[in-house]
């Protein structure tokens, strides 16, 4: 897993590449959340866009940093998500709780309506 | 079954990677589909995660055996732990139950949800199994 | 040895690409350089070939194993079988000496290039184990 | 293996793609072999551009065709070997015997000298 960080004002944008599993979540879990105690960031953009690979392990860490960011009135955005890293989260629920753009998400949902 | 392979490896948290790995070659072998693949990961992922995390406790140093076995029509998975073992089978598989707060309790329900079959076998103090199948004769390209 | 993976899988000729599979996340997963991860593949390959070909003469039901194990200093890899072992090792060994007229006879040649130790171990009628060892010491891109 | 045929009168080009082990090597064989006896093929040319993995199994299949086409008058001609490949068919002695083209073979006997 290779973590890009990106940091403007409040707002925290991590790149993530490669596969976020038990192995590797915990580096995600520690980069935002120095972050957020450091340097008082109150919003995270978590880019999907090149994770090959996602288990509950991975999902648990994002779900993790939503639920911390909540009660200090923060928020998290998960943006381009491969369609088949959104079907594992589909399952997970997590798409009812986090905010998702720029996925194959909204496309989906719409066409089964 | 017409083929067989046996994986025993440390467990160390970067094996769960391989572990992976060797699912997927088994399913490219198999002409699965891509989606199939990806479940079939997943799958392997969360079996394995949990022998390392629940049933030896993050212990770096004992043993795990991932089992695949298929034919024609089925393939068929155990994972098994020496481990602490699950105290009450029933309640780990409910959906959102998990003994860490810091989890999702969604392995089983990744599990279940990817597989045709699951079955849990488990002591306390000797360790945990977990068998699972999946029907292939309706995801395969028939090909003859 | 930090690391330790075992397979045991059955002596099926598409069982080769899966062991080669297995060597190169392994090797992924040890930073080695994409030179040395397509060696040992080749290594693998040859070992496993072996097996499948002249120990068992290509039958398809009989179990092969392949241990790999690893800490930061080595890399050690075990290929067995139980097939019709080796009645003079020295000469099969040797270069271009095959049983096999449409054969090269450059197996050991490969793994013996490509590691740097080799030992092979046969019993006629019991089977023929190869231990082979690459040092990581030297080949590795120091992390620290 | 994917093996694409092409017949130009008595050349055969074979553009070969995947990985060429014991596995796969025999159908490379027949593929060949049939063409030699069935068309009267006497030049056979392989395309190695798209080949990912090769060992002594895949050597000695292309070694035995070229023995074969030999002693009828017809040649081989090895094409586009990508680097890592051309290294192993180097240590096998194969580049002293058949004729190789487009392969950084060339570029690099030349840069040793
Ligand atoms: N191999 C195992 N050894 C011991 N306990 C296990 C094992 N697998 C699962 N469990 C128990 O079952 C619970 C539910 O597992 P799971 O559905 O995978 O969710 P999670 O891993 O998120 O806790 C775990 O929290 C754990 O208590
Ligand atoms: N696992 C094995 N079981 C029995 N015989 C073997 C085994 N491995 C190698 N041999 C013998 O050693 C010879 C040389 O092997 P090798 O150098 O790999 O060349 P090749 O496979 O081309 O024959 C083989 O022809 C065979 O007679």
């Amino acid at each position: 897993m290779l973590i890009e960080k990106n940091i403007q004002r409040q707002t925290l944008t991590l790149n993530l590449q490669g596969e976020l599993d038990m192995n590797t979540s915990e580096t995600l879990r520690q980069a935002i959340d120095t972050e957020i105690e450091r340097r008082g960031i109150r919003t995270v953009i978590l880019n999907l866009e090149e994770v090959s690979f996602i288990d509950s392990s991975g999902l648990g860490v994002i779900l993790g940093r939503y639920k911390k960011l909540l009660p200090m009135g923060g928020k998290m955005i998960i943006t381009n998500v491969p369609s088949h890293i959104y079907k594992i989260m589909e399952l997970s629920g997590l798409p009812r709780i986090i905010e998702f753009e720029n996925t194959p998400s909204r496309k989906m949902e719409g066409r089964e309506k | 079954m017409k083929n067989q392979l046996e994986l025993t490896f440390t467990s160390l948290p970067g094996n769960v990677g391989i572990a992976r790995m060797l699912i997927a070659s088994v399913a490219a072998q198999l002409d699965l589909a891509l989606s199939d693949i990806e479940e079939l990961k997943v799958v392997i992922s969360e079996a394995v995660s949990n022998s390392i995390i629940h049933g030896y406790k993050n212990k770096e140093d004992m043993p795990i055996t991932l089992r695949i076995e298929y034919d024609e029509k089925k393939l068929k998975i155990l994972v098994r732990d020496q481990g602490c073992g699950i105290p009450d089978i029933e309640q780990a598989m409910q959906p959102a139950y998990s003994t860490d707060p810091e989890r999702m309790g969604l392995g089983f329900v990744f599990m279940q949800s990817f597989m045709d079959d699951l079955q849990v076998e488990s002591t306390v103090n000797e360790g945990t199994t977990v068998i699972m199948v999946k029907e292939l004769e309706n995801i395969r390209p028939s090909k003859h």
